[in-house]
């Protein structure tokens, strides 16, 4: 505990944590995906790995008291997530309209997924020059990420990617996965599947 | 009598302008529209019937003067003023998006959906596997294009030394390099090792002088017979 | 009340309430933009306009009596919507998966919903030539919108701009609403409000 702690009364010291929890709360909201305890401290301004595991689980609790539809939840490796329960998602689902990307830069992150890690040089050969703007785009995103330079650069696919479809975070485990549903998704060739733009 | 003479029309501005020839040199050249004052002062004189030849020359020599001036700023390259802005408009502050989280609509299956065609692609510029997954490479040095264009840099200095200079005549360098900046400076120069290196021309410095002397002794055809390097 | 209302107990009543509560959270939160009466009824599984109503007026209550970082608001033409309250935006902003404006686009988005319908070439003049690429990042996220061509091509705002910032689709109304956020941001000049990039 530093002085200036020491010195805050019960109330203040109350209003921070009621603050730190708030902005912790405001961080996993907006992100949408799990966040680690580094960029949870990040966001609540401590660097106390402590005190920012029990502000996160305190959290944890306080939506479990809640009762509602959203939840957070810890998962492996000290990561935590806003999500909503699955019980609703089905319900729900239908007001999800907006794709995650459009046409263009979801296919060069198909690609990259199920060949990565991969030449950048390859990407751009095999979807064009105009994917240099679709990389720099999932990258942004966080959905990739890139090593190396010039010729030797190399992408793979983050695990906010993972996270977010629900994938394994080791390499070889997510590429297996991805052949699995990939043969899954070929097989039936119904309307509804092959346009999933169109169903919107 | 001279106190009640009225004051000739042309020292009414603004075709005083023209005619107080000291405040030429004080105006902004710029601003004085000698078309519509001389114009002016033609009417004017044409109206009242009286034709004032020295008036007219002092306004014809003020115009020159004027126009002059103007001549001057334009081979100085100055620009005339800006036309006046118009008053800008209200730009308001940006308004910051309200951050919402919002579940996405695309799935593993959207994104298993479109792999298809994009293997397609692949299958018509197949990928260069397997590709080693190699260290992050060395460094390799940049090859300056300069000194791959060595022969054509000799071959057109050469004709440069050759316009300038008969053979056997002393070519100062500073002279040759005058006006270049310093690295095509240090260019130049390195081409003319190479040329002294290949008995094209002789270079020689005295002792307590800076100056570097060139002479053109080779045969004036750059014949390309000796361009192996030496 | 129907009949099977009538004959549901207290505590049944309760939970049901509950249980449509959670639903409309579980909606809003999904849906990330203002949801209509129609829409949350769907969600919610009622079809008396009354109910809803007072079920996302709850919400709203139930999310101001948490005072945590997240709220939910009831917009013009009662419309609800849940969003991160603005006093955290700048601290977590960094997190926003989605592409997020940056000034200078937003400049321009503000000067256009400010002036509109107006003319591409009056924005350019006012903006600078670098706002032709603001105005494609703009279209591409459906913010405005172009019509005709040349130098007779009007932009305006689209029906998405006006319900992300819970604005009034009538231009008139939605001007008058402008003045007033312009005039509230104006006002404290502190460097978190003015400058929430600067904050992270």
């Amino acid at each position: 505990m530093t002085e200036n702690e020491q010195n805050q009364s019960e109330p203040q010291k109350n209003e921070k944590i009621a603050h730190q929890l708030a902005l912790v709360e405001a961080g996993l909201y907006v992100a949408g995906r799990p966040l680690d305890l580094r960029t949870i401290a990040g966001v609540a301004g401590s660097r106390s790995k402590k005190k920012v595991r029990k502000l996160a689980k305190t959290l944890v609790e306080n939506y479990k008291n809640r009762d509602t539809a959203i939840e957070i939840l810890e998962l492996e490796g000290e990561r935590f997530v806003m999500q909503l329960k699955a019980d609703y998602t089905g319900k729900v689902r239908k007001l999800a309209t907006r794709p995650l990307l459009s046409a263009g830069p979801l296919k060069t992150l198909s690609y990259i997924a199920f060949r990565q890690p991969i030449l950048q040089t390859q990407v751009i050969d095999v979807r064009g020059n105009h994917s240099y703007g679709h990389l720099k785009q999932l990258e942004d995103m966080e959905l990739i990420s890139r090593e190396g330079v010039g010729k030797k650069r190399f992408i793979k696919t983050t695990p906010f990617f993972a996270d977010f479809f629900g994938l394994s975070h080791d390499l070889r485990t997510m590429k297996r996965q991805l052949k699995t549903i990939f043969k899954d998704v070929e097989k039936p060739k119904t309307e509804e599947t092959m346009n999933p733009e169109k169903a919107e | 009598m001279p106190q009640t003479m009225k004051k000739p029309f042309y020292f009414q501005p603004p075709l005083s302008i023209l005619f107080e020839i000291h405040k030429l040199e004080k105006i902004l050249p710029w601003e004085v529209n000698i078309a519509y004052l001389l114009t002016m002062f033609l009417e004017e004189m044409e109206e009242q019937g009286e034709v004032d030849f020295r008036a007219s020359g002092m306004a014809l020599e003020s115009s020159s003067t004027i126009y002059l001036r103007k001549t001057k700023l334009l081979l100085k390259l100055e620009e005339p003023p800006p036309p006046p802005k118009m008053m800008p408009d209200f730009i308001p502050p940006p308004i910051f998006l309200p951050l919402r989280y919002e579940l996405s609509s695309t799935t593993i299956d959207n994104l298993l959906n479109v792999l298809d065609e994009v293997l397609k692609s692949e299958s018509v510029r197949p990928p260069k596997l397997p590709e080693p997954i190699l260290p992050t490479p060395e460094i390799i040095p940049p090859i300056d294009m300069y000194l791959l264009q060595i022969e054509d840099h000799m071959k057109s200095l050469y004709e440069q030394l050759l316009q300038l200079v008969g053979t056997g005549e002393l070519l100062a360098f500073s002279k040759l390099v005058a006006g270049l900046e310093k690295i095509e400076a240090v260019k130049t120069f390195i081409i003319l090792l190479f040329l002294a290196q290949r008995g094209k021309i002789g270079l020689w410095q005295e002792e307590d002088i800076e100056e570097l002397y060139i002479t053109v002794i080779g045969d004036p055809v750059f014949d390309g017979k000796r361009t192996e390097p030496i």
